[in-house]
C-alpha cells in the first residue's frame, strides 16, 4: 500500500473550507436576526452564538468520538473512544495523522465541528422571540449528542454507518445512497427538529395575526451572502481534496443557487404580484439546501433545473405554517426540510450516472427516499423525546409578559440599537 | 373638537389600540417617544458599571374626537395601558379649533 | 399664537414644505408618526399570509403662526398634500399661549 | 394644566433635563424630531456637490406642568437650552384640560 | 510535451478565489444598498442579487462558451461550441480536464462567472432608485451576453482574441497589452455601460436638488471591506498559480488601495475641509480598480503612486455628474470608468518593464492607450443599442408617484426596516 | 542543502491567510463601531480605516525592512537594509524568492503587514469618540515605526531579535518563548498603548455617569463573526504552512473561544444575573487574544480551559475602568491586554510538553512572564514618549462642543444614518 503523505494544496483547501463553514453560523445569525422582530434580534443571534459556543466544545470532547469512533452497532460511534480527541491527532510516529486524502485529521475535526455546530443553529429559527436562553444551551448539547452526532456517524462513518456508502442498507440494497455534503444529516435533520420544536414549544403570541416582518431586510441578505460564501466550504470541502470534484461541487452550489432565486421570485411574482428581497435571500438558502446533498452527483444544467424547482417549491411551502397553524417562525421546516427533501430525493432523478432520467433505473430513487424517511423518523423521535424533557423539566418558554415587551431586554437585558435614549 | 395624547408602555399599544377601536374611534396617530417619570429612581448594571436609567421607549398615541367623547375615551385608554407598574405614562386633552381631512378638504366634527 | 399640526403621507413633506415657505412661513418642525385610519381596511399579502395593514407611516409637520393666518395656511397645507386617495391625513390647530426663541428669548409673535 | 413643548438641539437636552428637575419637575416626554427655520439658510458641501441643508435634527421635550410654573419653567428651559447661535429652537405653552395618570387613574395636578 | 497533473495548491487557490469573487456582488449589494436612500435600499440591493441570479444561469449555459468556446473572428465564442459546459468539464478519460497550470477547467468557469456577474452588478448603481426591476434582470441577461462576453473573448481568450496576449492587436503593434485582472472587460465596461444607461434613463426627480445622502454608511463601509477581501480573489486569482506573482498582486491591490484610501481623503480635506467616511469608502474602490489592470506589471512602490492618483482623481471626478447633468447615482462612471481608464493607461508609464517611465518607450502606452478607446467604443455602442431597445418596449422607469413614495414600498412590496408599525 | 521549491499548497494557505487577517480590521471597525454611540460610529470606523491606509504603505516602505531586515542590535531591523521591498521579492535569478517552507517572500511581506495594521487599529478603541483624526493617523504611522516594527523584529526576526526563538534571551535562559502568533507583538502591545492613551487623552464628557451603550449590537456581533473568521488566518496561517499544525491552531481558536464565550457568559449570568449579547461578542474577542500566543502550544482540552479562564475573567477586568477611572472606552485594555498577559503567561502552565503542569517545570513559566514583562514596559515606555508629544504639538482632543455634538457630524461632515432629514 502507498504511504500517504502530506497533500499541502488538499490540506490548505480544507482549512479554508472549514473556517467557510464556521463562518456560516454567524452568517445564520444575522440572517435570523435580520429575520425577526425589532425586539428579539439579539436573542435570536445569541441562539446561534450559543450554538456555536456549546457544540464547539462538546465536538472536540465527544462529538467526533461519536460521530467516527468505534461504531455501535452502525448507529453511533463511543463517545470513549477519541474522548477529546485522544489518539485522533497524531499517528504512532508522533507525527499528524493524516486521512487518506493526506489532510491531516485534526483539520478534519475542525471541518467536521463546524457542520455539527450549523446543523443546531438552524433549528433555532423554527422557535424565535419566545425560549428560554438557558433551555435553548442545554437543548443545543443534548441535541447534538443524541441527534446529530448518531446521524453523521450513520450516514459518514464509513462503511460501518447504516446509511453509509458501503454500509448495511448500501450493501442490502445494492445501492450506494448519495449524500454529498448533507442533506439528510444537516438540513433534514435540523428541518424535522425544527418543526417538532414548533410544534411543542407552541406558538407566539400574535402569530398568524400580526404581520412580524423581518426588522432588517439588509440584514437578511448580508445573512444569506455569509451563508453562500460559506456554503463553498460546505459543498466544495465535502470534496476532501483540492480537485475537479470540488470545483463541480463549486459551479453546481452556484448555479443552482442562482435558480432557485429566480424560481422563488417567480413563484412570488406570479402569485402576489411582487419580487420580495426576503424572497430572494430566502431563494438562496433553498437553493443551497437543495443543492447539498447532489452537488456532486449532478451537472451543472441538472442543478440548474434542482434549483428552479426548489426555489419554486419553497415559496409556496413556507405559507403552508399559516394553514396548519405551526409557528415556525423563520421558517425552517418550510426551506430545510423541504429542500433537503427535494434535494435528497432529486437525486434519485437527476444523479448523472445512477438517476432514473439518466438510465440508472429507479435504484438510486429508491434507496434516497429511504435514507430521507430515516432521517426524518429518527431526528423527529429523538427530538420529541428531548423537546418533551426539557419541556417538564426547565420549560421552554418566558414569560408572556415577557415576550410581548421583547425577550432581548426582558432576557438579556440589552436592545438591539440604541435611540434617542442612549 | 379635543385631542387626546396619551404616553404609554410600547407593549400597551395594541391594547389600546382595540380599546379605542372598539369604543368606536376610526382613526390614531402614533409615534415613539422617550420619557422619564417617577420610573427613573431605577438603576441597571450593565458590563459591569451601574447606571441610574433615565429616559425609557414610550410610544405617544393622538387621537382626534369630538367634545362630548372626552370622558369616555379618556377612560377607555387609561384602563387598556394600565398595568398598575411605575411607568405606565400619561394621558391628557387639549381643545382643537379645527380638523381638517386632507383628503377631502373637509373639516370639523366630519373630518374626525 | 396657533400651532398647525398635520399627519399626511411621507412623499408629500417636500410640496407641503415648498408650499407653507411660498406662503411667508419661516420655520416649522417635523417627526415621524405613523398612523391608521379609514386606510386601515387594506390588506396585503406577505411570504404567503394574508395581514391587515395597521399603521401607516405618516409624518406629522408642526408650524406656529400668527392666528390670523390660521385659515390661509390650513388651506396651504391641505392643498399641497392632497392626493385624494385614502390616508392623506389630518390637518388641525390648537391655541397657543406663549411661544419663546429660545436664542434670544424673545416672545410672542416675534419669536415665530 | 399646560404643556410646555420645546424644541431644542440635541445635545442641549441633558442639560435642559438637569434644569427642569433642579427646578422641581417630576417627569417629562422626548422625541426625536427635525426642523428649519433661519437655521436653514447654511450651506454644506457633500462629495463635490453643494446642497441647501433643509431639515436640521432636533429634539422635541414635552412637560405637563401646573398653571402657575408656566412662567418660571420656560425660562427655565429657555436658559438651559441657550447656545446663543441660530437653531437654538422654540419653545411654546398650551393649555390642557385635563391629566390623568395610567398607573392610578389620577387626575388633575395630582397626575403630574 | 509534459504532461499537465493536478495541482492541487492551486487548485485550493483558485477555488477560494472564485468564492471570494462570487462574495464581491453581495458585498457590492451592500456598499450601493448603504449608499442609497432610505426608501430604496432593497431595491438596490435586488439589482445585484438579480444580476447574480441571471448571469449565473446563463454564464453555465452560453456565457463560458461565447467567452472561451470557438472564436468567431476575434470577437467572441460560439455559445454554441460548448453550450451548457458540454466538453469543458471532463478530458477523453473521462478525468477532470486540467488548464496549463494544473488546475481543473470547472474551477475555471466558477472563477470566470464570478467575473461576469460582478461586472453586471456594478452598472446598476448609475440608475438607482428608479428602473423596473423586470427591465433590468433582462438588460442583465443580455448586456452580459452582447457586451461582455465578447469583451472577456477578445482581452482574455488568447491568442484568439482581438485584443488578447499575442492577439491579432499585439501581433500587429508587437506589445502585449496587459489587462491583469480586468481593468477593460470589467471597470472600464460596467463604467461606460453605466454612463450609457444614466443618459438613457435620465434623472431622479430631485437630482441635483435634494442631497439624496447614503442611508447607512456603516452598510457602505462594510460593503467596500468585502468588496476588497474579495478582490484578493480577483487579483490574486488572475495569476492562475498560487505563486509569487499572486502575491505581488496581493501586494500590489493592498498598497494601491490603501494610498488611494489616503489620496481621496486628502484630495477632500483640501477642497472641504473634511474627510469623510463615504470618501475611504469610495477611495478603497478607487484604488481597487485601478490596480486590477496593474496589479502583475507594477512594483509596491509603483502600485502605491498609482493608487494614490486613482484616489484624488475619482475624489475630483465623482462631482462631474452635476456639471455635466447626468445622474450616475452611486457614481459608477466617476469610480469605475474613471479609475478603470487611469490604471489601464498608467500601465503605459508605470510597467516594471516595459513602461515608459522605466526605460520601455511609447509602445506598451499606446497599445494601453488602444485597449481602452476599443472597449470605450465597442461598450458604448452596443449597450446603447441595448438600452434604446429596452426603452423602446419595456420602458425603464417607474412610475414618477412610485419614485417618490420609494421603490422599495412600491416594486418590492418591502420596506428595508421596521420600526414602531411592524 | 536541499534546494527550496514552491510549495504550491503552503502559498495558497498564507494567500488566503493574508487575506482573512486583512479582512479584520475591517471586522474592528464593524466591531468598535457598533460599540460606540450613535453620534460616533463613523469617527470609530474611520480610525481603523485610516490606520489601514498609513500602515499599510509605510510597512512596504520600511516596515518590513525594520522587522525582518538587518538587526541592529536584536531591536529592530535597519530601516533602510529592504526599503520599498528592495532585495525582498526576487532571489538572485530574478525569480520570487522563497522562504524556508517554499512561500514566496512577498506573500509573507503580505502576510505581516496585516499584522502591523491590525495591531494599530486595535488601540482606537481605547479613545473613542474624542480624538483629532489628523492626530490619530500621525501617531498610527509613528507607533507602527516606533513601536510595532521593533517589537516584532524583538520576537520575530529570529535568531537576531531579543526576545525571539534561539535568540539572545532564549539563550541565556535555556528555553524558547513561545508566542505563536502573536500575544506580545500584537494584544499586549496594543492593550498597554491603549491604557497609556487613555491617561494621556483623558475621559469622554459624560465618562461613568452616562450609560454609553453599543449604538449597534447587531453590528458588534458581525463585527466579532468577522474577527473571528479572520483570525483563522491569524492563528492558522502562524504555522506559515498548509500542515497540521495549522489545523491545531485553527482547532485550538475554535475550541478556545467557543469556552470563552461561556466563560464570559456565565461570569455575566452570575453577578448580574443576565447573559448579554455583549458579553458573547466580548467573550469571542477574549478567547481568540488568549489563543494566540498558545494556539501551537496546547491540546484542544487545555484550550478549552484557557478559553473558559479568559472569557470569565476579562467579563470581571472590563469593569475596572470605572473603578480605576481611566476611560479605556472600547475595552482595549480589559480584553487585549487582559487576555493577552493571560495567553502568554498561561503558555507556562499549559503547554503541551514544556509545561509547568505538564511536567516542564518552571523554566517555559519563567521565560513566558519575561516577554510578557518587557512587552509591557517597552510599549508603555514609548507609547508615552510617542502620545505625549503628540500632545504637547498637534494636540489630541477635539473641542468639548464638537464632542458633545458628535463626533462624526463635527470632523467629518457625515451622520452614519439618514431619516427622515435625508
Ligand atoms: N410632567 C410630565 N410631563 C410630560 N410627560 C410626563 C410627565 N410625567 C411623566 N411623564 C411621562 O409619563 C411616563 C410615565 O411617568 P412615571 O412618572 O414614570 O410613571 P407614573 O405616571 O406611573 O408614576 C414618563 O416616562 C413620561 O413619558
Ligand atoms: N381621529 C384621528 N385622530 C388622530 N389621527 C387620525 C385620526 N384619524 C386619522 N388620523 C390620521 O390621519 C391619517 C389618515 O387617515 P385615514 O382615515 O386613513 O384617511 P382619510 O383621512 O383620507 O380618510 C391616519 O393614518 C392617521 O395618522
Ligand atoms: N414657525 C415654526 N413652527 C414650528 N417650529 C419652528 C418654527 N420656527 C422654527 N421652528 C423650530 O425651531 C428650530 C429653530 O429655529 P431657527 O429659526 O432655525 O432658529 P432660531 O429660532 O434660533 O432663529 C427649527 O429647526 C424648527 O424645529
Amino acid at each position: 500500500m502507498e504511504e500517504v503523505v502530506l497533500n499541502y494544496g488538499s490540506t490548505a483547501w480544507m482549512l479554508v473550507s472549514a473556517s467557510l463553514v464556521l463562518l456560516m453560523t454567524p452568517g445564520l445569525a444575522l440572517f435570523y436576526g435580520g429575520m425577526s422582530r425589532g425586539k428579539s434580534i439579539l436573542n435570536m443571534m445569541m441562539m446561534s452564538f450559543g450554538a456555536l459556543a456549546v457544540v464547539g466544545v462538546i465536538y472536540v470532547l465527544w462529538g467526533w468520538s461519536m460521530s467516527y469512533g468505534e461504531s455501535i452497532g452502525g448507529i453511533v460511534g463511543n463517545p470513549f473512544d477519541q474522548f477529546g480527541l485522544s489518539g485522533t491527532i497524531y499517528d504512532e510516529a508522533g507525527e499528524f495523522a493524516l486521512d487518506s486524502f493526506g489532510v491531516p485529521m485534526i483539520v478534519g475535526v475542525g471541518f467536521q465541528a463546524t457542520f455539527a455546530i450549523i446543523t443546531v443553529a438552524l433549528i433555532s429559527g423554527a422557535i424565535a422571540d419566545r425560549v428560554k436562553f438557558s433551555t435553548w444551551l442545554v437543548f443545543a448539547g443534548i441535541w447534538a449528542t443524541l441527534c446529530y452526532f448518531p446521524m453523521a456517524h450513520m450516514v459518514w462513518a464509513f462503511p460501518a454507518g447504516l446509511l453509509s456508502a458501503d454500509g448495511p442498507l448500501a450493501t442490502a440494497l445494492g445501492t450506494n445512497p448519495i449524500d454529498f455534503a448533507g442533506g439528510t444529516v444537516v438540513h433534514i435533520n435540523a428541518g424535522m427538529a425544527g418543526l417538532v420544536l414548533a410544534l411543542i414549544v407552541g406558538k407566539r403570541k400574535g402569530f398568524g395575526k400580526e404581520p412580524m416582518k423581518p426588522n432588517s431586510l439588509p440584514l437578511v441578505m448580508l445573512g444569506a451572502a455569509l451563508l453562500w460564501f460559506g456554503w463553498f466550504g460546505f459543498n466544495g470541502g465535502s470534496a476532501f481534496e483540492a480537485n475537479g470534484l470540488a470545483g463541480l461541487a463549486w459551479v453546481n452550489t452556484t448555479v443552482a443557487t442562482c435558480a432557485a432565486v429566480l424560481g422563488w421570485l417567480l413563484a412570488e411574482k406570479i402569485r402576489n404580484g411582487k419580487a420580495t428581497s426576503l424572497g430572494a435571500a430566502s431563494g438562496v438558502v433553498a437553493g443551497l439546501v437543495a443543492v447539498t446533498p447532489a452537488a456532486g452527483a449532478l451537472t451543472p444544467v441538472t442543478s440548474i433545473i434542482l434549483g428552479a424547482i426548489a426555489g419554486a417549491a419553497c415559496a409556496l411551502a413556507v405559507g403552508l405554517k399559516y394553514k396548519l397553524g405551526f409557528d415556525d417562525s423563520l421558517d425552517v421546516v418550510g426551506v430545510h426540510l423541504v429542500a433537503g427533501l427535494i434535494g435528497t430525493v432529486a437525486i434519485g432523478f437527476l444523479a448523472t450516472d445512477t438517476g432514473l432520467f439518466f438510465g440508472g433505473g429507479a435504484g438510486q430513487l429508491v434507496v434516497q427516499i429511504i435514507i430521507a424517511l430515516v432521517a426524518v423518523v429518527f431526528t423527529g423521535v429523538v427530538t420529541t423525546v428531548i423537546a418533551l424533557a426539557l419541556k417538564a423539566t426547565m420549560g421552554w418558554r418566558i414569560p408572556e409578559e415577557d415576550e410581548v415587551t421583547g425577550i432581548d431586554q426582558t432576557v438579556h437585558a440589552e436592545r438591539a440599537y440604541e435611540g434617542i435614549t442612549s | 373638537m379635543k385631542l387626546i395624547t396619551a404616553v404609554i408602555q410600547p407593549h400597551k399599544l395594541d391594547e389600546v389600540k382595540a380599546a379605542l377601536e372598539a369604543a368606536g374611534v376610526r382613526g390614531l396617530t402614533v409615534s415613539e417617544a422617550s420619557g422619564y417619570g417617577r420610573q427613573k429612581g431605577h438603576t441597571e448594571v450593565y458590563r459591569g458599571a451601574e447606571y441610574t436609567v433615565d429616559l425609557v421607549p414610550k410610544v405617544r398615541v393622538e387621537v382626534l374626537i369630538e367634545d362630548e367623547d372626552a370622558t369616555t375615551l379618556t377612560g377607555v385608554v387609561v384602563n387598556a395601558a394600565q398595568t398598575g407598574k411605575i411607568g405606565d405614562g400619561k394621558v391628557w386633552v387639549t381643545a382643537v379649533e379645527q380638523v381638517i381631512r386632507v383628503r377631502t378638504g373637509a373639516s370639523g366634527p366630519d373630518a374626525l
